[in-house]
């Protein structure tokens, strides 16, 4: 028993091990392969968040999926006991028999019933439409209990998203806990009751009160059963949380041992900046979160005193830095000259990456495009080598032949006669880009090209983007740097508005022709196609030639200028935490983080 | 006085109105909404975003209402107790202020006190005797602390009282104790770690108490009523605490109205460096991210601190100078 | 130190920082104070007085350094100190300070603080000196109100709650008086102290300064400009000039026998009641330049004099004291001025006396418009039209501003503290765009020496003169402005008689030459009689008695002008004041008056006695009664 | 008559002096030059008495005189990248190298990259002597933008570098960007100090001199203001500045609507003086001449707080220096390619820096200095104009 749980056993508040577990439950194993020991149970391992929201990230490092990746980016069923995929078509999942929420109750197809009819397609519930992932042209699936542990979700057309959205470390909800929630929906509740719930929580009405009680994800209302690893205890406001094992869970360790085996996280919330410091002087046993690389000297000076190692992670984004020329700018001037490739590779080819690399990362990054990762099956290295090689004279020979002449300062002037000041929008939120920006400036004033930076919030950096206000804009490469070729290649295509190189594409894509701007460039359609093809793909061979085209195209258009790749974040792990690995990516998607390196396995002494 | 009072509370409402417009329009005035702030936060850690849901929130948020509109229902709300709904916190804006208000309250207070202790003598001091070496001294202590920035001043304190004595970094209590309740381990805690805040802010506030005490009371020390009361025999320093320094605190008692709101208010940065538990961080953060009503509510609170605070000011100075009368427009 | 001294000063010197450069503005004076007898120090204005009682005091200005003599003081108990020789501030100073010494400041308007209660600052003293040990609160304040009644207060239990800038300047130095005599020193040192008191007020205060002389064997030293009380107070006199004894001598030798240049031109100089008309005064010097060369401005003033220049009807103006605490506290009202009617005639000289606190003061604010009148009229004639001086606007009242100036009773606030006499005399011209700056400055000299004041202060502040020096800077900066009318409030109660006869020299010229217009309010009956063509007698906020000059002096028809004349001290050894035999408390208080002066103010009329010689009685009284 | 018992009949005495009416008149020649003199001349002369005002002032002119030339003091220019020598710490200037003078020189680094905690270590080699040239051709710069140059007065030696307070993260001269900050933190910022000022005094000489409607107005107003505690200001003018102006006219608007909004607090304390001083006999004096109201609350009155005011304006200065670090913090400070003492503060504004390269915060020093000097330098201002002195 775990220790934090024996009392209660004994006790007889609750039941013992055996029968909390699922009949069949998950077997980790958890050995030499991956660099990995059996653990003990018990324990607490601390950690720094800077705010209520962050709670979330809890469901993200649990990572307990219905259908979930494992370090290779396989996907394996986790709640599920099994599941069925018919030709992306036709989904069908079973659970696992005496599987329990945290509070004891079943985890049946009831959850799933209840989800689907009664929250996600009930007209009370109006929630702004099915979720992208569960509709396909926008249609959604027909769901069927099969019986108390089988359901299906059948759709017309190949879902290919639909699997990924399960496994995302941002899931998407089909079940939820159904016997705690009912209490909360005005089809099973006592209308008395709920009305007066409804006025204690000062709410509209009972489906902002489900709404309430009902998120999973953020994970903030401490009675809400779960499946995760652990759960949390503290009601908000708070600053310091608490999250405990769930006594239910359902992986166990090839021993059989129930798994998460440390008992406890307790989460402090801090100011983000001093976090670095906090963890710095051991207040933190595995920290992630708001560390950068640029502390890792810092970090590292006390290791000895505070009894901890600081260990350096790959990010799993497509790029530390890009800069994304915004092809839809209202600017005509500057539209045309991005429209032009040998622009976009002029540019690219005029950054002296391998300098940004030395001076901000000691040559420990990789300099390239934004593209994949060397981590992802779909890389190859000419992706990331082209135009991303330092040649001022090409660069400068392809911005005469675009006829960019210089003035008396060495400034090409615009075809309009303009000279070429290129403002960079920048969020300012990071010392990073802003010194990046500052050698690129250098850089590119060898290509006659004067860049400016501009900052503005965060949210007013979107909207400026988003309504072709801004000529270019730096931000990350793409979120998921090491795709397979079951993942949807959306990042590398005009898809969604908050596209930074094409927003007005990825609106009207995404409207399907509502609103934005219809795409007019062929390789930019070709793109759409290909994502197009890829949604109706049966087969992984003809995704991975897809995605090979989109990556190809990229390469060689330079839509997002990437600049430095695999960086690195630092990780501190205490001494007493066994089971972190010394290298992992740490990314939202698909990694979760921890998630995918089995947090649950993590140990203390 | 009374009638005067009455009055002047009559006067609130309509600087209440005006103020709680303005609070609106500044909180309205940065383009976008929470939606934007949180889809942005959103976007930079990676997640995807919901076109379709987004819309949907904004509709429930109310967003898609005329700025009018929503905030006649703030306005109206708070008539009624109601102060709205945090965004971000998905709670009632006053079950997210609730608990920290009263550190915030802790802190300010600890450094209003240790101001004016720190103040008031070195200010009498360094006028009494003008030019000594005390004088200097103290004058290049207290500039020191306005001339170094004060949030790099609370990271170095911060630091050095993490590697010189152990002391946990920022907060104002170990995080072993939060959330714990009140012992004697956790005041000593307290104690730890209050007086970064306090000598940070602190500093920032004294040298402009102490100069400007030193101002006032220089040029009273001067006047004919010094002498008399040294011709009576009365002891310096007690002829000083009763003429000139009375009559020099006029500054001081003039700007208590907006003492009020800066004890509920806090010093933001510095509160942010060190990640104090206080209401703060709070205001700044519901700001960017435009979580209205958490903002806009915090702000009508100190507003109305700050209105009641130069009402007592008002009265205040009327008592310090009965030449100043309480309705300060009647002519002789 | 000879037996029966309380005080021998030697060889005082004294010496201020002026800008770096150190001036002497003591070199060498001595006298002696003996126990129950009062050393009477005269001199003329700016000579060092106030100095040196400052300096026997030990609270000289910061820049003003004590540099040789000595300050033998010897207290009731205990030996002889040398004052000059302790630290200013040191204890042994402080004990003696306030209790066994004490000091009537000149100033009594600005020497006290404006925002503690008349009542809290006189008690002080009491509570700091072991006199006021183990009192109760109420006893304190039984024992403070019984002070203030000595001194005069008509109630003095209200004026303990009030403040200092609810007085009149008579009032504020009777306050003054109090909280030096309330611990009952042995050594009073009193600078001008009734300079602002009426001579029926003075009267009594030198009658309770006489008794408490007797009662406690206290010596006085007394500065004073006013021969009269010298004569009637002093036992010997001392006589500086320039920072030096000129003469010294027992009173009677003083007066009888002077000696010295400078005594003689002093005595010779000050107005008194057998004057003849057109008699001048002898002012020490003649003034560096006529004065009436200066004001060589346009012959406005030629207007027909038949008409009144000004006419004041039913004036009347109520004080609300502040309530003595915040809260609640019963209102209290000051009728400061009640029903006042009066005329001036154009280049008449119009004498206003009359007890203090009685709104004199209010009255000539009222008519400037520095205080707002709760009713009445007041009309001015500008040659053309009768201008309503209460009712001007913004606009029209700067344009009238230059026709009608004053002279404030305190000289000290009336000048801001922070400008230079040269930028204070200049800016009545600056304001009126008069001339460049060379011509401002050459007329601000100007000014200056025709009030006897050199060119060196020009470029000094305020607060660095004494205080006769100060009120002549307020007489030239009234005269810069070249009015038609001119208030003076007590303009010359503050300097010595020389000077003084200088000033009204130069007023007198004025009138006649420049057919100037002057409302003439003084405590000093014989400057009245010497100025005042017509004189207005105050009693409690009403002209009593209104009338030429010589009606009202030779045939006083009010009670309260009589009681103001018997009171009259006079510089002459022969005709001393009988304190004992005066009626002094309540002279002025209606109760006092017989039946047919007393009633509100609607039973009241001005009742004419002929010749333009009215006074305020019963309508139904008649002349009998009035002259019984 | 009233004389003791014992005390002998004072003997009548007559000073042998004659009697010189005119004695008042007679002026030693320093009085004269006194009152000759003009205001202006004798606030100097009272003035030149406090030391350390008048080094205040000199200090105060040279630093202004030297942000005419920056590009000349500065060794290396504000954008000058030495890639090589990231995180450099300061180079100490020495005289004698191995007991023997070579003037002023120091000893150049020997660079490694410790690997284990990933630290740019730098160690002094005592072989490097690298003398500082002086009056020397260095990096060329564009003085004021306007044309090229190369003369400084100091550079480092050839192939040699002279970090004397060290480099930052991208190996930039902390000294040199302390030299070009002074630029925008000595002009900018005060501006702010200025328009409060002088809204302060104007709206609360009036309130308190005037008092009525105009009195209720205004403290109303400054109760509206008082209410909106400054970052959200600053926040919501962010959003309103147009975002198409450039870093530094954005800052110096904020600043001036800083300046704005800070005067409530001046304006309070002017008007309850005021309201006190309005009852003083000089300003009826003044009224009775006709004075206009600007001139009884500009001439009379104001002055007799110019102690506050000034004590007010000199404690506003660090603030406004410093101001754009807490609107940095926000994100609307001024912003690297501009350089302000604010600016480089704010980069070292992190545990790193504290921890690890401790010089990235010798910028605070100007600071303290400038606040310190103008300090005393108001002090002797403040007894200039004292009148008591
Ligand atoms: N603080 C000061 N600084 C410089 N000079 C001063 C100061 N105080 C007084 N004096 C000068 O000292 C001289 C003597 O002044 P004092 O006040 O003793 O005169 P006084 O004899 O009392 O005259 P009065 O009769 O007019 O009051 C005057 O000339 C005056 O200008
Ligand atoms: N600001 C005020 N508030 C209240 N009462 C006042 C105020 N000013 C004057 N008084 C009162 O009004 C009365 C008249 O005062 P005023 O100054 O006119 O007297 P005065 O005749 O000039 O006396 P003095 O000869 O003593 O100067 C006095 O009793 C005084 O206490
Ligand atoms: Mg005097
Ligand atoms: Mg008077």
């Amino acid at each position: 028993e775990a220790p934090l749980l024996a009392e209660l056993v004994k006790a007889g508040t609750l039941p013992p091990e055996a029968e909390r577990l699922p009949k069949e439950p998950r077997v980790m194993t958890i050995d030499e392969a991956t660099g990995r020991t059996v653990g003990k149970r018990g324990g607490t391992i601390r950690t720094l968040m800077s705010e209520q929201g962050d709670l979330r990230l809890m469901t993200v490092y649990g990572y307990a999926r219905l259908v979930a990746y494992n370090r290779s980016i396989e996907m394996e069923p986790d709640i599920l006991l099994g599941y069925e995929n018919d030709k992306n078509r036709v989904f069908t999942f079973h659970l696992r028999p005496g599987h329990k929420w945290s509070d004891g109750t079943p985890f049946t197809a009831e959850d799933f019933r209840y989800q689907w009819e009664d929250i996600l397609t009930d007209k009370d519930m109006e929630r702004g439409g099915l979720d992208s992932a569960l509709l396909v042209n926008g249609k959604g699936p027909k769901f069927e209990v099969i019986d108390d542990l089988t359901v299906r979700y059948t759709w017309e057309e190949p879902n290919p998203l639909f699997l990924p959205a399960l496994a995302s470390a941002r899931p998407l909800d089909i079940y939820s806990a159904s016997a705690y929630l009912k209490q909360f929906h005005a089809k099973y509740a006592d209308p008395d009751k709920l009305a007066a719930e409804v006025a204690k929580e000062r709410v509209k009405d009972w489906t902002r009160l489900n709404i309430r009680k009902s998120r999973s994800y953020r994970f903030e209302n401490p009675d809400l059963p779960t499946l995760q690893p652990w759960q949390n205890k503290t009601y908000s406001p708070a600053n310091r949380y608490v999250f405990e094992r769930n006594p239910y869970y359902h992986r166990v360790d090839q021993n059989g041992a129930q798994l998460p085996y440390v008992d406890q996280i307790v989460i402090n919330i801090a100011e983000s900046s001093i976090i670095p410091a906090k963890t710095g002087s051991g207040e933190s046993d595995l920290q992630e979160r708001y560390l950068s690389f640029a502390d890792y000297t810092f970090l590292k000076e006390g290791e000895k005193r505070n009894n901890y190692t600081v260990r350096l992670w790959t990010v799993g984004k497509g790029a530390a830095v890009a800069l994304y020329p915004n092809l839809n700018t209202n600017d005509a001037g500057w539209r045309a000259l991005f429209r032009d490739a040998r622009f976009r590779r002029a540019l690219s080819l005029g950054i002296d990456r391998t300098q940004i690399n030395q001076v901000l990362f000691m040559g420990l990054a990789k300099e390239g495009a934004s593209t994949v990762l060397p981590g992802s099956p779909l890389f190859r290295d000419e992706l990331g080598s082209a135009y991303a090689e330092y040649d001022p004279e090409k660069a400068n020979a392809l911005l005469d032949e675009i006829g960019l002449k210089r003035n008396a300062a060495g400034i090409r002037l615009m075809p309009d006669g303009r000279p070429l000041d290129l403002i960079i929008e920048s969020t300012g939120e990071s010392s990073l880009e802003a010194d990046v920006l500052e050698l690129v400036t250098s850089d590119w004033a060898d290509l006659g090209v004067k860049l400016l930076t501009r900052t503005s919030q965060r949210d007013i950096f979107r909207s400026r983007v988003a309504a072709g206000e801004t000529n270019m804009s730096v931000w990350a490469g793409v979120d998921n740097g090491a795709p397979t070729a079951d993942f949807s290649p959306q990042e590398f295509v005009p898809t969604d508005p908050y596209q930074l190189q094409w927003p007005m594409w990825g609106t009207y894509v995404s409207t399907q022709g509502d609103a934005g701007q219809k795409v007019d460039d062929p390789a930019a359609q070709k793109l759409v196609d290909l994502y197009k093809q890829w949604l109706v793909s049966e087969d992984i061979e003809t995704r991975k030639k897809i995605w090979e085209e989109i990556l190809d195209i990229h390469a060689d258009q330079v839509f997002s200028i990437g600049i430095v790749t695999a960086t690195l974040v630092p990780v501190v792990v205490s001494n007493k935490l066994h089971n972190v690995p010394a290298e992992g990516i740490s990314s939202f998607d698909p990694y979760g983080y921890f998630g995918v390196y089995e947090m649950d396995a993590f140990w203390m002494d | 006085m009374v009638y005067y009072i009455f009055r002047r509370m009559l006067m609130m409402i309509p600087t209440l109105v005006i103020t709680s417009a303005l609070i609106f329009a500044i909180i309205e005035a940065p383009p976008g909404d929470y939606l934007e702030s949180y889809i942005a936060e959103l976007k930079a850690q990676g997640e995807a975003v919901d076109t379709a849901r987004i819309e949907y929130l904004r509709k429930e948020y109310g967003f898609d209402k005329s700025p009018v509109e929503r905030y006649f229902n703030w306005v109206g709300g708070m008539f009624v107790g109601d102060f709205g709904y945090s965004f971000a916190y998905e709670l009632p804006v006053t079950a997210v202020v609730g608990d920290r208000l009263f550190l915030t309250v802790v802190v300010s207070m600890a450094t209003i006190i240790f101001t004016w202790l720190i103040a008031f003598p070195i200010g009498i001091y360094s006028a009494t005797r003008q030019y000594s070496w005390g004088d200097y001294g103290f004058t290049f202590l207290g500039l020191l602390g306005l001339a170094i920035p004060n949030f790099l001043l609370a990271l170095v304190l911060m630091y050095l009282a993490n590697v010189w004595f152990g002391t946990s970094i920022g907060g104002l209590v170990d995080p072993a104790f939060v959330g714990q309740p009140m012992s004697w381990a956790k005041f000593v805690s307290v104690l730890h770690h209050l007086w970064i805040p306090v000598i940070v802010i602190g500093t920032a506030g004294t040298a402009g108490m102490i100069r400007r005490i030193r101002a006032n009371l220089l040029d009273e020390l001067q006047k004919q009523y010094v002498t008399t009361a040294r011709a009576k025999g009365l002891h310096p320093f007690k002829a000083l605490v009763k003429y000139p320094l009375r009559m020099s605190l006029n500054f001081f008692i003039s700007d208590i109205g907006s003492l009020l709101p800066a004890v509920i208010s806090g010093a933001e940065v510095v509160a942010i460096v060190l990640s104090l538990e206080t209401t703060g961080p709070l205001l700044i953060s519901a700001l960017q991210q435009q979580d209205m009503y958490l903002a806009g509510s915090f702000l009508m609170f100190l507003s109305l601190l700050t209105v009641v605070g130069v009402l007592i000011s008002d009265i205040a100075l009327a008592w310090l100078d009965p030449r100043i009368r309480l309705s300060g427009g009647v002519r002789k | 130190m000879e037996e029966g001294e309380v005080l021998r000063v030697n060889d005082l010197r004294v010496a201020f920082d002026v800008s770096g450069s150190p001036v002497e503005v003591v070199r060498g004076i001595g006298f002696r104070v003996c126990s129950g007898a009062v050393t009477a120090v005269v001199g003329e204005s700016g000579s060092g007085k106030s100095v040196t009682a400052q300096a026997i005091m030990r609270i000289l200005p910061k820049n003003g350094t004590i540099t040789g003599g000595s300050i033998d003081f010897r207290p009731k108990s205990g030996e002889i100190v040398n004052m000059a020789a302790l630290p200013a501030n040191g204890p042994k100073v402080r004990s003696l300070r306030g209790s066994a010494v004490s000091m009537i400041f000149q100033e009594p308007m600005s020497s006290l603080s404006p925002v503690h209660s008349v009542g809290d600052q006189v008690e002080e003293s009491l509570r700091i000196h072991a006199l006021g040990a183990g009192m109760s609160r109420k006893e304190l304040r039984a024992a403070t109100e019984e002070t203030l009644e000595l001194v005069g207060f008509p109630n003095p239990h209200r004026a303990y709650d009030m403040y200092p800038f609810e007085m009149s300047g008579g009032l504020r130095q009777r306050a003054m008086i109090a909280m030096a005599l309330i611990c009952r020193p042995s050594l009073l040192i009193a600078d001008e102290p009734t300079t602002a008191l009426d001579v029926t007020v003075q009267a009594q205060i030198l009658k309770l300064l006489k008794d408490l002389q007797k009662k406690l064997n206290m010596a006085v030293l007394l500065i004073t400009h006013d021969l009269g009380v010298v004569a009637n107070l002093a036992d010997e006199v001392v006589v500086v000039y320039n920072g030096r004894v000129v003469e010294a001598g027992p009173v009677d030798e003083i007066f009888r026998d002077p000696q010295h240049d400078y005594l003689k031109a002093l005595l010779n100089a000050a107005p008194h009641f057998d004057m003849a008309p057109d008699q001048r005064l002898v002012a020490l010097r003649g003034g560096k330049r006529s004065a009436v060369e200066m004001q060589k401005h346009q012959a406005k003033h030629a207007q027909p004099a038949d008409r009144p220049l000004l006419t004041v009807s039913n004036l009347s103006k109520v004080y609300h004291l502040r309530k003595a605490s915040l809260f609640g506290g019963e209102a209290r009202v000051i009728r400061a001025v009640d029903d006042v009617s009066f005329t001036i005639r154009r280049g008449e000289c119009l004498g206003l006396v009359g007890e203090s606190g009685s709104g004199k003061t209010t009255v000539s604010k009222i008519l400037t418009r520095a205080i707002t009148a709760d009713s009445g009229s007041v009309l001015f004639d500008d040659g053309q039209k009768q201008v309503d001086v209460l009712k001007l606007d913004e606009r029209q009242l700067k344009e009238f501003r230059p026709r009608l100036q004053m002279v404030f009773q305190d000289p000290v606030s009336s000048l801001s503290p922070r400008m230079t006499i040269a930028d204070i005399l200049r800016e009545p011209m600056q304001i009126h765009r008069q001339g460049n700056r060379a011509e401002q400055i050459t007329r601000a000299k100007d000014l200056l020496t025709s009030v006897e004041l050199g060119a060196n202060a020009l470029n000094r502040y305020p607060h660095s003169f004494s205080g006769g020096q100060r009120q002549r800077i307020g007489i030239a900066r009234a005269l810069a402005m070249d009015p038609d009318l001119l208030i003076l409030d007590e303009p010359v109660s503050a300097l010595d008689v020389s000077v003084q006869a200088q000033v009204l020299n130069l007023l007198k010229d004025l009138q006649k030459e420049m057919g100037l217009t002057y409302l003439f309010i003084a405590h000093n009956l014989a400057v009245v009689n010497y100025m005042a063509e017509r004189v207005a007698v105050m009693a409690a906020g009403r002209i009593v008695e209104i009338g030429p000059s010589r009606a009202i002096f030779e045939a006083p028809a009010h009670p309260y002008t009589r009681a103001l004349l018997k009171a009259v001290p006079f510089a002459d050894l022969d005709r001393p004041l009988v304190l004992d035999e005066l009626v002094l408390k309540g002279s002025s208080d209606p109760c006092n008056w017989p039946d047919a002066f007393r009633g509100e103010m609607h039973d009241l009329a001005a009742i004419e006695l002929g010749g333009g010689h009215q006074v305020l009685a019963r309508q139904t009284a008649d002349i009998g009664e009035i002259h019984a | 008559m009233t004389l003791p018992a014992n005390a002998t009949r004072l003997p009548h005495t007559v000073s042998d002096q004659p009697f010189d009416p005119d004695a008042i008149y007679k002026y030693t020649d320093a009085q004269k030059a006194l009152f000759e003199a003009s205001q202006l001349r004798l606030m100097w002369w009272k003035f030149r008495r406090h030391k350390p005002a008048l080094i205040s002032g000199i200090f105060l002119a040279v630093l202004y005189f030297s942000i005419l030339i920056s590009e000349l003091l500065a060794p290396y220019n504000l954008e000058t990248r030495n890639s090589s020598h990231i995180y450099a710490p300061p180079q100490a200037i020495h005289l004698f190298h191995n007991g023997e003078f070579i003037g002023p020189f120091v000893y150049g680094f020997d660079y490694k990259l410790n690997m284990e905690n990933l630290k740019r270590e730098y160690v002094p080699n005592l072989e490097k002597v690298q003398p500082l040239r002086f009056f020397c051709s260095g990096e060329k710069y564009k003085f004021w933008g306007l044309f090229e140059a190369s003369f400084r007065f100091v550079c480092p030696a050839e192939k040699g570098t002279m970090f004397l307070l060290g480099t930052d993260r991208l190996g930039r001269d902390v000294l040199s960007r302390i030299i070009y900050g002074a630029r925008i933190s000595l002009t900018i910022g005060l501006l702010g100090v200025g328009v409060s000022l002088v809204l302060g005094i104007v709206i609360g000489g009036m309130a308190g001199y005037y008092g009525g409607l105009f009195d209720v107005l205004s403290q109303r107003l400054i109760e509206v203001i008082q209410s909106l505690p400054s970052i959200p200001l600053w926040l919501a003018l962010a959003a309103i500045l147009p975002i198409t102006w450039s870093p530094i006219v954005v800052y110096f608007g904020i600043t001036v609507i800083l300046g704005l909004l800070d005067w409530t607090g001046l304006a309070r304390t002017v008007r309850s003086k005021l309201l006190a001083l309005r009852e003083e006999d000089y300003v009826s004096a003044a009224q009775v001449m006709g004075a206009s109201s600007r001139r009884i609350v500009f001439r009379h009155l104001i002055p007799g707080f110019a102690s506050h005011l000034i004590a007010t304006a000199t404690i506003a200065i660090p603030t406004m220096i410093l101001g754009e670090t807490t609107l940095s913090f926000l994100g609307l400070g001024l912003r690297a390619p501009i350089t302000s003492w604010g600016v480089l503060l704010t980069e070292a504004q992190n545990i790193n820096a504290v921890a690890l390269y401790p010089w990235l915060l010798w910028p605070v020093l100007p600071v303290i200095l400038v606040v310190l000097a103008y300090n005393f330098f108001g002090d002797g201002l403040r007894d200039a104009a004292d009148p008591y002195k």
